[in-house]
């Protein structure tokens, strides 16, 4: 049974108030056309989960889809600099910066992937984070009486992945550097993907390196080439610097209105985030 | 007579030097100077050090270095086995990580870091990207070694806005100077030859300690051939 | 720098009192040529850490080395029935048999891989396991003071692992099922390969699956031909009925010896469990 | 007349049965009579349960089932996906396992499973193989079912030697019928038709409780047929 819906179907599966998990690291693979199409229509409330977030969380921030965000760094890369819709909605208190380590986020996530509810973490001792924020704690290690900190589970209500290959049935791989989305796949509640192809499964099956999500924990499935533009998608293509500094100099959300629209028709039939 | 070395290339250098052979040795995101910093090692005195990083690439025979990320694709390409972010972390809380370099945008004598907020932490003033990974790397790796591209008196403060954490740190390389953490304290360990003691007083937010005065070895000719190789679309130079 | 040394020295790097991880599962890819050569050396008092544990387990038992076993399932499957010797030894209390989970033993290494002194695990609910061993606790989530059962972090000495292919500087490529021995070379503080063949680092880089396990972790690497037999190993050879009937066959220690002696030329040589 | 129906076959066709289609079923060592089962499920009325085992082969395209072994690679072979044996146990904790078939040596009228030892744990009488999944997919597992090709009183007993563990425990399958779990109590859900409510009693240590007689469903001819297919060896008479 194929899992193939429309991208607008797939972002209708997300609802206001979603925890929602995003694949990808910065500029690389994150799930850009999907992206769009939550700001397109018009999500509220969304609890936004990423280890390193760039161009999806700041385009989110500036929708005014955002309540709260759980990450470990989120800013573009030197080149181009800050995320300044999510700094701003942040500073201005529309939206919650909830600070990890990535490693807190990543062990936030293995705790939903286990079915617990926290995740000892080694690394964090001294940091104001344990105080300032409710998901952490110390206790004790019941073992040895010494204290640790523990991070509460993070379980996305969605997570959504951009893959270079998918079957209609909802096996993926992922070429190249898979970042934390292996993980998302096994944490969150559903799970979406978007994707360069839509390949046959016996690809997966004769080949060397098998399908890294397997279809019974795919909710859904979006053929969109160029899903990740203009972010990199690894052997596809590289980042579209011309997109991101176009994004960039949008001064308001009306003009953020305008470019979403520019890129709504090559979104929704599949031409991906350039024309 | 004028230098010619830039600071960059002083910077990138003295980060390379502070890579022993054999060292297991992590950077991340945004992170070019490192990232080159590594490379120049395994290049020159380390080849053995093992080049770690987020797309999980151990070793990565890079063919080109990419201007806008230090996270890309290119850094798993060409290496033998995939050891990925996660895995990286997790190395480093099991004591298996010897150098991490990290950033920061506050940095006080004590070693605190700031990469979090400047003001309230629900509402600041100012929101910064965040730690990325040194909240958990800071505290664990064996040496984490501190890069900033500024210094001045907001940077290099008497005590932070805000402790994102605080930890092994053992070296903090700037524009003017390079620091070291001695007891529990920041003291100064060489000034660079186009910086002076005067200037790194004045640009430092808290009273200067040091032993003796020493200066930034200089870049060789051979580590300036071997950036040129390395690093051609001088991209350590981005963050100037 | 090559990694590759002999058997024998590759069992003198496992000493007296090792908490030991062996690789494979039941009847696949365990590492039988070290585990002959560590019985040969006579080694004592080995705390032994396996899921699902067989012939490995049984002729270490066997073989008087062993103190105790942490593992979910100690057998022969259907066709060759139990491990008679792993039994008796226990049943006379010579060993203690440290029953866990399948998946407990799991969440132990990866406590000890994530640096933490334990991990929470779901599903250990009603069980007289918890209150008879001592790596076992309730203790209460922080976050939602719900009670949930903790394992206490195995952190083994040493990981052997027989793999098909390995580099002289230690990288691995497992083919077919990985079990938990990638697990295990995160988990233990020193890594042994056995490898069917010692193969050009490059065949990592190049294709489509790099190795499993990067150098850096791994001690050393022994040319081990045939290194898994009588088991089977994945893509180079089935059982061999004939070697684990002749070993269950054995009737003393006397006879292990014989058996073993039998086999050491091939093993030293590289000949592996059959000549 | 003698029926020409083996127990082995009524049992394995019974266990298929009890998957729904859909279903994430999963299957571990020694566990010949369950992968049959699943097998037989997925060629039958449920095409889009989902095999996972512990090599990890997810709907493993089986050319051959070897007679040793439910967990060698070939259980891999031909899969689209792999999920590995701890991801199969992360599956159950977070919910998401339906079906996991497991077994063990003893059983009581409460549903607590003894797979450890009998006697004293720590110098036991009888040290048993071990519980393997048991202990922690019976409690998280949504329907687990048990087999067991034993049924006698030392197996069937008023009170487990040691209880490794309780839990989701949906049916039982032995060789003379199939008990359910109702209200937290052991009861007579079928008898096979080689056996009787005579001999069920008298080969089980608590005293059996039924609300009707019933008796489990002949293995129909198709299913007969797709056994033959499915498992030529005949591994699913290994037990016996």
């Amino acid at each position: 049974m194929s899992k193939v819906i429309s991208l607008q179907e797939a972002a209708q599966l997300i609802h206001d108030g979603d925890i929602l998990g995003l694949g990808g690291n910065v500029l690389h693979r994150a799930p850009m056309a999907l992206v769009r199409e939550l700001v397109r229509q018009n999500k509220k409330d969304l609890k936004l989960v990423k280890t390193a977030g760039a161009m999806d969380v700041d385009m989110l921030c500036f929708g005014g889809c955002v309540s709260s965000v759980d990450a470990g760094f989120i800013s573009y890369e030197s080149e181009f600099s800050l995320a300044v819709h999510y700094r701003k909605a942040v500073e201005s208190g529309e939206i919650m910066g909830n600070e990890h380590a990535c490693y807190t986020v990543i062990s936030a996530l293995r705790a939903a992937s286990y079915g617990v509810g926290f995740m000892p973490v080694k690394g964090l001792v001294v940091s104001d984070l344990i105080g300032v924020n409710d998901y952490f704690l110390r206790i004790q290690n019941p073992f040895t009486n010494e204290m640790v900190t523990v991070v509460k589970a993070i379980c996305p209500d969605v997570a959504v992945i951009h893959v270079q290959e998918a079957d209609e049935e909802g096996n993926a791989r992922i070429t190249g550097p898979l970042f934390e989305d292996v993980l998302f796949s096994r944490a969150a509640r559903k799970v979406i993907l978007t994707a360069e192809k839509i390949v046959p499964g016996s690809l997966f099956s004769s080949g060397m390196k098998k399908a890294d999500i397997p279809n019974f924990l795919v909710e859904a499935v979006v053929r969109a080439p160029r899903g990740a533009a203009p972010c990199s998608c690894f052997g596809c293509y590289d980042i579209d610097r011309k997109g991101i500094i176009g994004f960039k100099a949008l001064k308001d959300r009306e003009a953020l209105g305008g470019h979403l629209l520019s890129l709504e028709y090559g979104d929704h039939k599949g031409y991906g985030g350039s024309l | 007579m004028e230098s010619k070395n830039r600071v960059c290339d002083t910077m990138v250098c003295a980060m390379a030097r502070m890579i022993r052979d054999g060292d297991n040795v992590f950077h991340g995101v945004s992170s070019h100077m490192p990232m080159v910093a590594v490379l120049l090692a395994k290049a020159m005195h380390a080849p053995k050090a093992v080049h770690l990083n987020i797309p999980g690439g151990v070793d990565p025979v890079l063919r080109k270095l990419q201007k806008y990320t230090s996270a890309g694709p290119e850094l798993l390409e060409g290496s033998k086995s995939y050891f990925p972010l996660m895995e990286v972390f997790d190395l480093s809380m099991r004591g298996g990580l010897d150098v991490a370099f990290l950033s920061g945008v506050q940095f006080d004598v004590w070693g605190n870091v700031n990469a979090s907020v400047i003001g309230d932490y629900k509402k600041p003033k100012v929101r910064l990207p965040g730690g990325a990974g040194s909240a958990v790397l800071i505290p664990t790796a064996k040496r984490a070694i501190i890069w900033r591209t500024k210094h001045d008196q907001r940077t290099f403060v008497n005590q932070v806005d805000f402790i994102t954490t605080r930890g092994n740190v053992d070296k903090i390389v700037t524009p003017l100077c390079i620091f070291k953490m001695e007891n529990g304290e920041m003291v100064l360990d060489t000034i660079h030859e186009t910086s002076s003691l005067e200037e790194v007083r004045e640009n430092t937010g808290f009273p200067i300690k040091y032993s003796r005065i020493a200066y930034t070895p200089l870049p060789t000719k051979e580590e300036l051939s071997a950036l040129g190789r390395i690093d051609p679309g001088n991209y350590r130079n981005i963050e100037f």
